[in-house]
């Protein structure tokens, strides 16, 4: 069953077309995988969604609802999440704060969202770093903190950007298991953008293939791979 | 209202809003490139107007002649406070940085005070108050030389930043300044010239308003608030649109003062400025920088 | 632990020993030495200046406790409790400020210390029934009163025309001088209010000009006085009389602009060239100390200050005494005949006599009340 | 999780010492009328306690939230010139007329945060000045309302009763030190109350980054406003305070952008974002402008002997040194910013860790 349906979204800025009638399902318990090269994009399909940007025309169906117009922090309460693909840290506050904020979606107790938010600082592992401030923490751990922050608002839907771009390749393993972990619970459904094609290609239970804002091709990893049209677009960027 | 008021006040507003443009400029120019509201411009335009007034009654220069000695011993002034205490905080909190301001403002009027005291001083040339008559439209010749020599050093400014390497690398420190430093360019050598050019204009502009107004330490705070309207009104960081805004300004002020009364036309100035600031933030030039 | 330590300070400091002199008497001093008030202030400072200078040639040894208010009724407040509670001063003089006078005024009456307010305009400071609050200088309403008094003699115009800047000073000014100008039957036709220390005028006065009214009255505390009539001129506005309320109008700057200022009549509560004992010699001196000619606040300050510190000293720095010495006595100084009096809901009021000045071929000329003038009033006005 | 845990453990019991600590300072304070009876003294406190609550006021939307606004004397002015009003025009005793300044300050926050929320940054900033600007020329202008530049001044307060009982007739400093007293610790608690709510957490995730907080279902515009509803509502019972403490306002005393800029200090002086950072900031600054302001150094220095009054130095300072207090304070602010960004709470809780770091 779709928990999300993209139809027909298109999004101009001026007079240039960023999307362009790009229309896809999300199924729930899966893991959609959104690749393009750069500019293709993929960043702002993500602001449309998650309500930054109204999609200049089509629609966003979210579990049934209609999402245009409607603001991140509804889209936010309704169950979607998602993360940045330059992290934004609430920088003094503490991981644990920073973790607590997103819990106190769900929650007006500091009590309940300090133990919702511990949960999920132990789901990152990073209970040892609970009390550091955010903006200390080094590039891996605070991605790592962007993901737990988005787990505490306790989302249908986790739309993860680049949460891999600039680790190393521990870190990076690291995050892969926390998002196949994520997915083998069951309860979250996932959209990543990801420049690593191994690990997209790992996960991925789909993939769709943006290229000048248009959808290349979707399918499986197996098919993307084989697919010549996006082997060109890829050919011609990297 | 008849026809010859209003002409009167919109002429009249023109000229004067090509003063409050100079002064607009001058803070663009600091805010595009630093990201830096600075609440003392006032207060160094008010540095320029006392070095007009004593080399104009110690040395005996015309005010309009003396820009060419105030406009670079401003340049010099700014550029020492950008490298002395601003270039320190750029890059920390918006509001240390406002208060920094604040402060320096502070002790250029009290220094101000101690040295020349509160006194009022007036700049009295023979052409201070005398105007002529164009078709029953009096125009002060004072304010008409200042409008014109306005007029010269914004296409002097616009030339400089548009055709000169010097030029483009503050535009493109004003756009980015990552990207730029990322570029080559020395980027606080960037900020401590458009501080200085900020400065210089805001210097010039103290120097062309000396003749028709007066000069006292605290003169500036009223035209601190001035130059925020204007800035925004034509878009931080641009030189046309200061321009612009400085002359809407003067014609605003000039014309809601016969239309309405004098005493609401802060009143409008403020809700046209807060107008532009809801509909267009970026203000009317949009977001070219420079 | 920090803010122990400010305590301890602040204790400390509090507690410092008050210099106790035997044969000197201890006056406080209220003024605005910065802030934008302080250009004015500083007149006021320089004729207590003098003042003190005089006293002790009449063997009055003044130990004089001065205190910045920055025009600010706050800061106003703690000058006076220092002054009234900690200082033991046996008066005050000041505040200059319409604004920080009226914070104080009630403090006078509640600490039993004779307040001696020199220069400030409003009204209501001496309308409260305050016995400790007394004041030298003619209330705002006198300002206007005594310009219309002056047309009155040469004139009876019909229409006039107001400007004045939106402060205290300004429109209470002008608000007596409607009141008087409709009790005459002349016509109002401008109503305009300026914010302080605008830079154009322009528009404003061609609006004024069209209605062309018999006489322009204006109110301006600072040098705006200058930039409007620099416009007015330029824009060719020429009623039958320019009237100036005070300030502004009757500074030296104002008289140095000999091509706008010629025959511009301003009321004042002082002139250096009126016949009141002493007026003259000040001036000279005044002149020759501080390299610029003395406005009325100077005259008001040092006048003020003389008749504190005499009576203070006369009655050993007794503040009750001093209260009653101020209250029965009478003087006749630079600032003509003073005393304090009861009237018109008044209470402790000056019935100071204003004068109006002219300037006439480069110089300040009393022209009104006749016993008082130095030349006949030129009238009507014209540009030179 | 042990580490933690630990962690935890410390934070609380800093907690307890920091509260007795508090209840302590309370304390004293609260005797310290008995102790000390001189009007100027008590003065300087209600000045320091005035300026705490203005402080703390900006700090619930400037530190915490992060939106800098330099217009709070819209708020000041609203509850100074509301109390008045009712008080002087309509007999209306001002412990009710405070509740109708408040309720005034709520709407004009709510229509200023309405315009002004919209705008990030610098912009913000501006927009806030614009519109306590364009308050203070109205003020100006409705003279039948404000009685405009003239002012109004007030006599007489009316007896605090409760019943048949007089409380207090306010005819010494001790009432106003009482009730500013309170409102500075009200304050205090109410800042301590949001920093350990949900609203703190939304707040100062706001101020870390807008759309970071948007996207983790914080709405901005009900979260500001809320904001600058506590802000504006203690901001304005400090302005409606200083009316009845002055007994004289006009809009150049309680509207001006002077009280704005002398607001926003008192708050990063001493440091945003922290319960007892205005606190400090009210702590340097009004002894210091006092100091200042009444040449008590100079005064001192003769006094003690250390300089003579005749000579060339005595007369400098005590002709200049009056002069040039504002310059001092200026140059004040200017090393703060540049020697202690955060403030100089911050400043001495860094050195405070550093020597623990040095002793550990």
């Amino acid at each position: 069953m779709a928990i999300l349906e993209i139809r027909n979204v298109s999004k101009f800025f001026g007079g240039l077309a960023a999307n362009s009638d790009v229309s896809f399902e999300v199924n729930e318990g899966m893991i959609m995988g959104l690749i393009g090269p750069n500019g293709a994009g993929k960043t702002t399909l993500f602001n449309c969604i998650t309500g930054y940007y109204p999609p200049s025309k089509g629609e966003v169906v979210f579990d049934g609802k209609r999402m245009n117009g409607l603001q991140p922090d509804k889209v936010c309460k309704l169950g979607m999440a998602r993360t940045w693909q330059k992290v934004r840290p609430l920088a003094k506050m503490t991981l644990l704060d920073n973790v607590m904020v997103g819990a106190l979606c769900r929650t007006n107790s500091l009590k309940v969202a300090r133990e919702m938010a511990m949960e999920q600082i132990g789901v990152v592992r990073l209970e040892h770093k609970a009390g550091f401030l955010a903006g200390g923490l080094p590039i891996g751990e605070r991605k790592k903190l962007e993901v737990a922050r988005v787990l505490a608002t306790r989302p249908k839907l986790l739309l993860l950007d680049e949460v891999m771009g600039g680790l190393n390749p521990a870190e990076s393993e690291d995050i892969i298991k926390l998002i196949l972990d994520i997915k083998a619970q069951g309860k979250i459904t996932q959209m990543v953008i990801e420049h690593d094609m191994k690990a997209i290609m790992r996960i991925s239970d789909r993939i769709v293939v943006l290229n000048s804002g248009e959808k290349l091709a979707e399918g499986e990893p197996q098919e993307i791979v084989n697919n010549p049209e996006v082997v060109a677009a890829y050919l011609g960027t990297e | 209202m008849t026809f010859s008021v209003l002409l009167q006040s919109l002429v009249s507003g023109v000229l004067v809003g090509g003063v409050y443009a100079l002064i607009g400029i001058g803070l663009t120019i600091i805010f595009g490139v630093m990201r830096v509201i600075n609440f003392g411009h006032g207060d160094i335009m008010m540095v320029g107007m006392y070095m007009t007034y004593f080399l104009f009654t110690l040395a005996g220069v015309d005010p309009f002649v003396s820009i060419l000695a105030t406009m670079p011993l401003m340049f010099l002034f700014g550029a020492i406070l950008q490298k002395i205490f601003i270039n320190r905080i750029l890059g920390s909190l918006p509001q240390n940085q406002i208060l920094l301001t604040i402060g320096l403002g502070l002790i250029m009027s009290n220094s101000a005070m101690l040295a020349f005291t509160s006194d009022y001083k007036i700049l009295t040339t023979s052409y201070s108050s005398s105007s002529f008559n164009l078709a029953g439209i009096s125009i002060s010749q004072p304010l008409l030389i200042s409008f014109l020599i306005t007029c010269f050093i914004t296409a002097a400014l616009y030339w400089f930043l548009m055709m000169t390497d010097t030029g483009q690398a503050i535009r493109a420190t004003a756009q980015d300044r990552e990207a730029a430093q990322l570029m080559g360019i020395n980027v606080k050598w960037m900020s401590i010239l458009s501080f200085g050019i900020g400065a210089a204009m805001a210097g010039t502009a103290g120097a062309l308003i000396s003749p028709t107004y007066y000069i006292f330490p605290q003169v500036g705070s009223a035209f601190t608030l001035k130059a925020f309207v204007i800035t925004v009104l034509g878009g931080m960081g641009s030189i046309v649109g200061a321009t612009i805004g400085g002359v809407i300004i003067g014609v605003v002020e000039s014309v809601a003062a016969v239309a309405i009364s004098s005493d609401w036309k802060d009143v409008v100035v403020f809700t046209i400025f807060l107008l532009v600031l809801l509909i267009k933030p970026s203000g009317l030039m949009g977001k070219s920088h420079m | 632990m920090l803010r122990k330590i400010v305590l301890a300070a602040a204790i400390t400091v509090l507690s410092l020993p008050g210099a106790s002199y035997a044969a000197k008497v201890k006056i406080g001093f209220i003024n605005t030495i910065t802030g934008a008030e302080a250009p004015i202030g500083e007149n006021l400072t320089n004729g207590v200046t003098m003042a003190i200078e005089d006293l002790r040639k009449k063997g009055i040894e003044v130990d004089l406790v001065k205190e910045d208010d920055t025009g600010k009724p706050e800061k106003s407040l703690a000058a006076f409790e220092k002054l009234a509670t900690r200082d033991n001063v046996a008066g005050v003089v000041g505040p200059y400020t319409s604004a920080c006078s009226s914070a104080v005024a009630s403090q006078a009456d509640k600490y039993k210390v004779p307040l001696l307010v020199p220069a400030a305009a409003k009204e209501e400071i001496t309308r409260k029934g305050y016995k400790y609050v007394f004041r030298l200088n003619a209330p705002a309403d006198v300002y206007s009163s005594v310009l219309m008094d002056a047309i009155l003699t040469l004139d009876k115009p019909k229409t006039i025309a107001y400007i004045y800047e939106s402060t205290d000073f300004g429109s209470s000014t002008v608000k007596t001088a409607k009141e008087y100008a409709k009790k005459l039957g002349i016509k109002e036709v401008a109503d305009e209010k300026y914010q302080k220390g605008a830079p154009d005028f322009r528009s404003t006065l061609t609006k004024i000009k069209s209605k062309n009214p018999d006489i322009v009255f204006m109110v301006s505390y600072v040098v705006d006085a200058i930039t409007l009539m620099r416009q007015s001129k330029e824009i060719g506005l020429s009623p039958k009389a320019y009237l100036g309320g005070g300030a502004g109008f009757t500074t030296a700057q104002f008289l140095a602009q000999k091509e706008i200022s010629n025959l511009v009549m301003a009321s004042t509560q002082w002139t250096d060239d009126v016949n009141w004992p002493g007026a003259p010699d000040f001036a000279k001196r005044y002149t020759a100390k501080f390299k610029k000619e003395p406005t009325y606040h100077a005259a008001c300050a040092y006048e003020a200050m003389m008749i504190m510190a005499e009576t203070a000293s006369k009655n050993a720095g007794d503040r009750d005494k001093t209260r009653n010495g101020l209250k029965a006595g009478k003087w006749n100084g630079i600032m003509g005949e003073v005393s304090f009096a009861d009237y018109d809901g008044f209470t402790n009021q000056n019935k100071h006599q204003m004068l109006v000045q002219q300037v006439q071929n480069g110089r300040y000329e009393t022209v009104f009340p006749k016993k008082f003038a130095t030349k006949p009033p030129v009238y009507p006005f014209k540009w030179k | 999780m042990k580490s933690f845990n630990n962690r935890l453990a410390s934070i609380r019991g800093a907690g307890t010492v920091k509260i007795v600590g508090v209840i302590a300072v309370a304390a004293i304070l609260f005797a310290f009328p008995r102790f000390v009876e001189s009007p100027y003294a008590l003065h300087m406190m209600i000045l320091f306690f005035l300026s705490t609550l203005m402080g703390s006021s900006w700090n619930i939307i400037g530190g915490y939230t992060g939106q800098y606004s330099v217009g709070h004397a819209a708020y000041f002015g609203t509850g100074a010139y509301t109390t008045m009003i009712l008080l002087t025009f309509k007999d209306i005793p001002p412990w009710y007329g405070v509740w109708a300044g408040v309720a005034a300050a709520v709407v004009v926050a709510l229509v200023i945060g309405t315009i002004c929320f919209r705008l990030r940054g610098p912009y913000f900033v501006l927009a806030s000045i614009a519109v306590a600007e364009i308050i203070r020329v109205t003020a100006l202008n409705l003279t039948d309302l404000t009685k405009g530049a003239e002012g109004i001044l007030l006599t007489d307060i009316p007896p605090f009763m409760i019943g048949d009982t007089i409380l207090t007739d306010f005819s010494s400093k001790v009432p106003y030190y009482y009730i500013s007293l309170v409102l500075a610790l009200l304050m205090i608690l109410v800042t301590w109350l949001v920093q350990n709510s949900k609203l703190g957490y939304y707040f100062q995730a706001i101020r870390e980054d807008q759309d970071a907080a948007h996207s983790l279902g914080i709405n901005l515009t009900i979260w500001k406003n809320a904001a600058l509803v506590i802000s504006a509502v203690f901001t304005s019972l400090a302005g409606s305070f200083y009316a009845i403490f002055v007994k004289f306002i006009d809009p150049t005393t309680v509207l001006p952008l002077d009280l704005s800029v002398q607001i926003v200090l008192i708050s990063i002086i001493g440091g945003i974002g922290t319960i007892f950072g205005p606190v400090v900031g009210a702590l340097v600054l009004v002894p210091l402008s006092e100091m200042l302001r009444s040449n008590i150094i100079a005064q001192g220095l003769i006094n003690s002997g250390l300089v003579s009054a005749e000579s060339a130095t005595g007369i400098f300072l005590k002709e200049h040194l009056a002069h040039a207090h504002v310059l001092i304070y200026g140059i004040l602010v200017v090393i703060v910013i540049l020697f202690m960004p955060e403030g100089v709470l911050g400043f001495f809780r860094t050195i405070v860790a550093r020597k623990r770091k040095g002793a550990a």
